[in-house]
């Protein structure tokens, strides 16, 4: 992808094909990321969309850009947000129904009016002679990179080593919660609780004699209906909760069935009951 | 170079002003006499500038001052003074010390105030920077430096009228703050208003010198020298539109009717020495552009709005002095007076004779005196009662003879008696429009009729007659109140017998403007060739 | 001698300032200072007299230009003064009748603890009188003019806790204001007619201007003169002004100030001369008001009221004969000073008698004094005869001089004017004869003194006893020996002027003289006003001598309440201009307030809606903001692209 | 095929992250379409580098990574913090730029 220099520049076709197919792919990801309703499919469609736009910059000859956009991008930052979005909670799944009235609206005309025009900009730009990255890249396209970034640029260079210092501690300072007063001793934290009304023994385990004992099967109460209490709470907000009271009781009258007929207990009472009758 | 009289006459009480803000809480008195020295040094310098300048020298300025400001647009720090500027900084280093004098307990702290008070100081410190800017502005031959001093005096003045009014009365404090307030608002916004339409024109002017003559400038002499080696040449309508948007903002400063409906509210609500403040000085500042700017830089535009604003001065003059006799409130009614007798130096200016723009000028100066002779004693009485209604008032002259008296004679000098001053320059004003407008000057005689009325009908009202209750213990002027006013009212006699000193400073002046609009007095309809005239020459 | 003339107008000057500024020090020796500053102008006027004496007719004017007061372009007002037989003829009067009434005062305002300003007053008006009479240029005049015109407001106003004094003072100023203005006008129109507005030029070179603006000219004068003598239509504030303490009256009211109008047109006369259509008016002004004032004078029982009335028809005899151009000047200037003396005693003997009947204004409640003031009697009695004109006395002469010169005048114009003199003589005698009557003879209708409030009451009456009968009783000897001595002028001083003409050499080389040819001789003239002179005196003592008169007026018909009303005078003005006025500013107040100042705060009020909408947009959500600023920045490309594209 | 297209896509990814940021509510997903329009700029960036055969476009391309990682580490902490006080990450709700 290289190599000749000229006017009027034309990729190879193996490009051609590599640009037609994943670009639909990066917009298909970028569209996703925009529309899909969970924070952790969108973020999964940006780095789908991102790996492509990767795959682009090394197909532009910025190899060391392609590798960076693949490990600290995608590698890195999506990471952070997949993070993030687990810590805010992934069941957060906010509706896409619009509140701000005609926001919609205005954000597609906008939209709509900005793409035109800029694709009409670039359309009449008329960019057509595009002289490859040939000579830049001779000494190795990290070397070159590496040679501007530490002559041309290195002021530039050093303050966003600042920037990135100062960002690290601004998040540190941001997500720090001083503590005000000493920490609670384990008896204020009983009185608490007891006041607090809460449970005080351990939480009920879950599981159904030794019949289930899987994390999402709630315990039962005697009457045979399901405690919460004994799921933890991401499962019960997930919804992944195995409700298995109903078969539980069905098997349990099967069970005492059974066993009533194998001691054939109800003939005998109902011929004692005709003996009493007859006295 | 030379020692900068100009720049330390503005620069004194500006840094006096700082001073006196500066002064600690507890130690108002010290503010007072700080800011009272100060004005007096200023009045020296003031002073000093009257000797140095020489009537007959050439050249339209003089004591000039010149230094590059802000070199990209030609803005320039030009200083100087022609006879006019001259005797107007003259006036207003004058007034001050009077108004400081006058003010001296119009900002002191109620009981219910805390020691830490500080608008004493204020009140003294704003005072001094407003003559500092006016002065600035007197001075300033440069049109932007002029335009920037005439806006930054509203700052002050705003602070001025909303923050400080008459101990309250019948009105409660509340009331009287927010009558207060509404008043500043709108002085604010009528000269914003008027100024920002200037700063239009400035900008046009700006433009069409820098598209004629390459580099723009905003040196009025420039400008003029340019104009008259036909260098530069405004287009007819452009050169109008400029000259409305000057005019604009000068006619509400003046304030001409229909613009002055911000005078009566500011003035009845300020305290009286600051409502001499805004009538006696800052609104020469109007008056005096008018005569510098307007008809230097737009001659012709001057001569095709003359008609217009000649009606308009009219309609000030019958009208202000139409409303005096309506009104209810002793200050109102000298707020209107004044637009009546701005009227007259409007008309006097335009009506483009020596003897109309030099009358205009000595109008100015006698108008400053005599309404601040007038306000003041006005202020004192108002002090005493605590009312500004004139049906609070009655038989005063029975208790307070000298209070009468001053009162009297301010109020004959507002209805320019002759033997003082303003006659003189009301008839200058007068015979100048007459000779060349008869009409406008026969309607304009009108107006010293209705000046006798509401002056005399305010005399009546509060002086004479049966002593009313509320004045039966009214002290008569302490000492400190008396030395303010009896040197004004020497003054109005003085220059009303002996005008000279003044005109002599002014003729060069207005010859000069005079020939910038390129007109020159009507001649006679009779040649009179006496004796008599020519050994009144001799005389002299 | 040139020197003197200042001096002459100084003293007395000098004298008000020491007197308003002493303060009250000055108190006890007020009125001795003021009388001292009089009579010295007065000595100084008998000195520049002789001196005048000593020279030929022609050149006895001096001129003194003091400095140049505003000289500004073509325009010089100088203080300047010129003392020319006129001036003297003036100077003489004002300053002898003023040092007269000084001393008058000095007894009659006794009782007054303001007594030092009262003679500061005087001394002022005394002052701008001079000015007045010595200026050589109209704008100085105008000074005096118009400080006349203030000493009259703060003598008339002098009691200024009487409501009606302080009303009265103000009428008069602003009447005399009105005809101020005129002056001021003819003094613009000179200047722009002749380029200067001094006697000598503007005088000199009258014909040279065209009719028209001579007449304009003489139109506002006229005005002016009509301001400041009380002329039709200006008259109305004369008859308030009595409000003043009576010296003011005698000596403003009556020998000097009221006549400034009279000096006015006579020192004018080259410019009326040319103008007959100005000279025409000042004649219908004068005859008209004479009439008028004599009506006025016959209907007011307040014996001042009456004497004021007097005083203007009075003074519509000096216009008439100064309308009449050079016929009439000398004549006109000649009953000016007759009067000056007579009218002066006559006020004066008014004052005496108001003195001694607790301050009585009221005619009907006089009666009988004759007995109980003999002195006050009989120099009253003098001036009544001279003014009415009886044979020898000063009157006599001078308003016989006018009768004929108004004949001479000829063609139905003079006729008409001589009969309208003739009648006002029959009236004046009519009148007069009334006041006498009511006065001095009859029984007595003395009534308790009257409560102050009442108008006319006068201040000193709280200081006397309150409700006694007045016992009456001789003035003292200073109020008494001024007015022997106006009285002894008031008989001799028309002899003397008509010695051989005296007078009219005198004044001939300013004012000139022609004779009329009369269509009447003298003769006819004279007997004709002894006889209408006899029907007046016979008509009065009809009435009013032989029968009894009522203590309070009665209704009287309708022509007599009219008259009583000074025939509506001030109800027109009230109705005209006061109402009329008062309605004017009140809508202009409302104007003010609503329309002007509405448009304004209709736009604030508009802006401040406009922007509570503009809020609306405001609606605090990041993303709103976040869409106007991705529509910004397309809105940016469409620019950027849009000017490539141009 | 001509390069240029490139830059149609990355004109078009840009676009669509602004849309997203309009119309999404979560301050995460908000986030996400911030990184989805640098990236697109970068994009634009490394084929203007390749137009002009040079790397100075890469070198600005691999700024705006920097920058904007630093601005996803303090953006996300502040995401948090909010969460924290708020328990909710929806833009809307955080309505202090209400008068």
């Amino acid at each position: 992808m290289s190599g000749l220099a000229a006017a009027s520049y034309l990729t190879s076709t193996g490009e051609a094909v590599q640009f037609w197919i994943l670009a639909v792919v990066a917009v298909a990801g970028a569209l996703g990321a925009v529309l899909m309703k969970k924070a952790v499919h969108s973020a999964l469609c940006l780095a789908g969309t991102m790996i492509v736009l990767a795959v682009f910059y090394l197909a532009n000859g910025a190899y060391f850009l392609g590798v960076v956009q693949i490990v600290v991008y995608t590698g890195a930052i999506m990471m952070l947000f997949l993070f993030v979005v687990m810590l805010v909670g992934v069941t957060a799944a906010d509706s896409l129904k619009e509140t701000i009235k005609g926001q919609r609206l205005l954000a597609g005309l906008c939209a709509l009016g900005f793409g035109v025009l800029l694709t009409a900009g670039i359309a009449n730009a008329a960019l057509r002679d595009f002289d490859g990255l040939g000579q830049a890249n001779a000494g190795g396209n990290v070397q070159g990179l590496a040679a501007l970034l530490f002559t041309k640029y290195v002021f530039a260079f050093e303050i966003t080593g600042a920037l990135l210092i100062t960002a690290a501690v601004g998040a540190m300072v941001l997500t720090h919660r001083e503590r005000t007063g000493p920490a609670a001793t384990q008896r204020e934290l009983a009185e608490r609780r007891v006041r607090g009304g809460k449970q005080l023994p351990p939480l009920p385990a879950p599981g159904v004699y030794a019949r289930h004992n899987a994390v999402d099967i709630p315990g039962l109460l005697p009457d045979g209906t399901p405690s919460e209490l004994t799921v933890n709470p991401t499962l019960r907000a997930r919804g992944q909760i195995r409700d298995v009271s109903g078969e539980a009781l069905a098997e349990l009258a099967a069970l005492e069935q059974r066993s009533e007929d194998w001691l054939e207990r109800d003939k005998r009472r109902a011929g004692e009951r005709t003996e009493e009758g007859a006295k | 170079m030379s020692f900068p009289l100009l720049t330390a006459t503005a620069a004194v009480p500006a840094l006096g002003a700082v001073a006196t803000a500066a002064v600690p809480a507890e130690r108002r008195a010290a503010a007072k006499w700080l800011a009272l020295a100060v004005s007096l040094v200023t009045l020296v310098l003031a002073a000093t500038q009257l000797v140095r300048f020489d009537p007959d020298a050439k050249g339209p300025f003089q004591l000039t001052e010149s230094h590059a400001w802000i070199a990209a647009f030609g803005v320039r720090y030009d200083l100087g003074v022609d006879g006019i500027s001259v005797v107007l900084i003259g006036l207003t280093a004058l007034l001050i010390p009077f108004i400081v004098l006058a003010g001296w307990h119009d900002a002191d702290p109620l009981e219910t105030h805390s020691s830490r008070w500080r608008p004493t100081q204020g009140f003294f410190a704003l005072i001094l920077m407003v003559e500092a800017m006016v002065v600035i502005a007197f001075e300033a031959t440069d049109v932007f430096l002029f335009y920037i001093f005439f806006e930054a005096m509203l700052i002050p003045m705003y602070f001025l009228i909303g923050g400080f009014g008459d101990r309250a009365g019948e009105r409660g404090e509340a009331e009287s703050a927010t009558q207060r307030s509404y008043a500043a608002v709108k002085f604010l916004l009528y000269n914003l208003v008027g100024g920002l339409i200037m700063l239009a024109a400035v900008i046009g002017l700006y433009a069409v010198t820098a598209d004629q003559l390459g580099s723009g400038t905003f040196s009025l002499t420039e400008i003029v020298q340019a104009r008259a080696a036909g260098k530069l040449d405004f287009a007819t309508t452009t050169e109008r539109a400029l000259f409305l948007g000057f005019f604009f903002a000068f006619a509400v400063k003046a304030p001409l009717w229909p613009l002055h409906t911000w005078l009566p509210n500011a003035m009845g609500e300020a305290t009286a020495p600051v409502a001499v403040l805004i009538t006696a000085v800052v609104d020469k500042v109007g008056t005096f552009a008018m005569l510098r700017f307007c008809l230097q830089l737009f001659p012709e535009a001057s001569k095709w709005a003359t008609p217009v604003i000649l009606v308009l001065s009219l309609i000030s003059i019958l009208y202000g002095a139409l409303l005096a006799v309506g009104q209810r409130d002793i200050k109102r009614l000298i707020a209107y007076a004044s637009i009546s007798h701005f009227g007259f130096i409007v008309l006097g200016v335009f009506a483009m004779t020596t003897q109309g723009q030099s009358g205009a000028t000595l109008y100015m100066v006698n108008h400053g005196i005599s309404t601040a002779a007038l306000m003041l004693v006005a202020g004192f009485l108002i002090s005493r009662r605590g009312s500004r209604l004139i049906a609070d008032y009655g038989g005063v002259q029975k208790v307070a003879p000298v209070l009468a008296g001053t009162f009297l004679i301010g109020g004959l000098a507002t209805l320019s008696l002759p033997g003082l001053a303003p006659f003189v320059s009301e008839f200058l004003v007068l015979v100048g429009t007459f000779s060349r407008y008869p009409v406008a000057g026969a309607v304009a005689t009108v107006g010293i009729v209705l000046a006798a009325l509401y002056v005399l009908v305010l005399y009546q009202r509060t002086m004479t007659g049966p002593v009313a209750e509320p004045v039966r213990e009214m002290p008569d002027l302490r000492a400190r109140e008396l030395a303010v006013v009896a040197p004004l009212i020497a003054l109005l006699l003085f220059l009303g017998v002996y005008p000279k000193p003044v005109t002599q400073l002014l003729d060069p002046a207005v010859a000069h403007t005079m020939s910038q609009v390129h007109e020159s007095d009507p001649q006679p309809a009779v040649h009179v060739n006496d004796a008599h005239v020519n050994d009144v020459e001799a005389a002299k | 001698m040139e020197n003197l003339i200042g001096t002459l107008v100084l003293v007395p000057l000098l004298g008000a300032g020491v007197l308003l500024c002493g303060g009250r020090r000055l108190d006890r020796a007020g009125h001795w200072i003021g009388t001292f500053a009089a009579a010295l102008s007065f000595v100084i006027g008998v000195v520049l007299f002789a001196d005048m004496l000593g020279r030929s007719g022609e050149d006895r004017e001096l001129a003194a230009t003091v400095f140049s007061w505003v000289p500004v372009g073509g325009f010089r007002a100088d203080v300047g003064f010129q003392l020319d037989q006129l001036s003297m003829t003036f100077v003489l009067l004002i300053t002898g009748v003023g040092s007269l009434i000084h001393l008058y005062s000095v007894g009659y305002m006794a009782h007054d603890e303001r007594r030092r300003r009262f003679f500061g007053y005087l001394n002022l008006f005394l002052a701008a009188m001079l000015l007045l009479v010595l200026a050589d240029n109209y704008l100085l005049l105008y000074v005096g003019w118009e400080g006349v015109g203030l000493a009259s407001y703060l003598l008339i106003g002098f009691w200024q806790h009487k409501p009606s004094a302080a009303t009265a003072a103000k009428k008069a100023f602003l009447v005399n204001r009105v005809g101020d203005m005129g002056l001021s006008i003819a003094i613009m129109l000179m200047f722009t007619t002749f380029g200067t507005f001094a006697f000598g030029p503007v005088l000199e070179n009258a014909d040279k201007a065209g009719e028209g603006r001579l007449t304009a000219i003489g139109l506002l004068l006229l005005l002016a003169a009509c301001g400041k003598s009380a002329q039709v239509p200006l008259q109305s504030w004369l008859g308030d002004a009595m409000e003043g303490p009576t010296p003011v009256s005698a000596l403003i009211h009556a020998a000097t100030m009221v006549t400034a109008g009279v000096y006015l047109i006579t020192r004018s006369g080259a410019i009326f001369d040319g103008a007959p259509d100005a000279q025409t008016a000042v004649v219908t002004v004068g005859a008209v008001t004479l009439l008028f004032g004599a009506i006025v004078g016959c209907a007011k029982d307040d014996i001042k009221k009456a004497l004021a009335g007097s005083t203007m028809s009075q003074i519509g005899y000096m216009v008439l004969a100064a309308g009449l151009g050079p016929i009439g000047y000398p004549f006109a200037i000649m009953h000016l000073v007759t009067h000056g003396f007579f009218k002066a005693g006559l006020f004066l003997g008014a004052g005496s008698v108001m003195h001694a009947m607790n301050d009585e204004v009221d005619m009907r409640r006089y009666g009988g004094l004759r007995r109980y003031m003999p002195i006050t009697f009989v120099t009253f009695g003098l001036g009544y005869l001279a003014i009415i004109g009886f044979p020898g006395l000063s009157g006599f002469f001078s308003k016989d001089k006018i009768i004929e010169a108004a004949f001479a005048k000829g063609g139905t114009e003079g006729w008409i004017l001589g009969g309208a003199a003739l009648l006002g003589a029959a009236i004046t005698a009519y009148y007069m004869t009334r006041v006498m009557l009511l006065t001095f003879f009859g029984e007595k209708r003395w009534q308790p003194a009257p409560s102050p409030e009442e108008p006319g009451a006068e201040p000193a009456a709280e200081t006397r006893g309150e409700g006694r009968m007045p016992h009456p009783h001789e003035s003292p000897k200073v109020m008494t020996i001024p007015m022997i001595v106006l009285a002894a002028g008031s008989v001799l001083a028309g002899g003397l002027f008509s010695l051989n003409d005296a007078f009219l050499t005198w004044l001939e080389p300013v004012t000139g003289h022609e004779e009329g040819h009369s269509p009447v001789t003298a003769v006819q003239v004279t007997t004709a006003t002894l006889v209408v002179l006899f029907v007046g005196v016979a008509l009065a003592w009809a009435q009013y001598g032989r029968r009894p008169v009522p203590v309070t007026a009665p209704p009287g018909s309708l022509p007599v309440r009219i008259a009583r009303r000074d025939l509506l005078q001030d109800d027109i003005n009230h109705i005209v201009l006061v109402r009329g006025g008062e309605h004017l500013t009140r809508s202009l107040v409302y104007v003010d307030h609503t329309l002007v100042d509405g448009v304004v705060n209709g736009t604030a009020a508009a802006v401040g809606g406009l922007s509570g909408r503009m809020r609306r947009l405001q609606n605090g959500f990041a993303r709103s903001y976040a869409v106007s600023m991705f529509g910004g920045a397309a809105v940016l490309i469409a620019a950027t692209l849009l000017m490539r594209a141009v | 095929m001509n390069p240029v297209n490139y830059l149609y896509l990355a004109a078009l990814l840009f676009t669509i992250g602004a849309t997203g940021v309009l119309i999404r509510r979560n301050a995460i997903v908000i986030f996400m379409c911030v990184e989805l329009m640098l990236n697109a700029c970068n994009l634009a960036f490394v084929t203007f580098s390749r137009m002009h055969g040079n790397l100075d476009g890469q070198i600005i391309a691999f700024f705006t990574m920097v920058v904007a990682a630093a601005e996803v580490v303090v953006g996300l902490a502040i995401i948090v913090t909010i969460f924290r006080s708020r328990h909710s990450a929806s833009v809307d709700d955080a309505g202090l730029l209400k008068l």
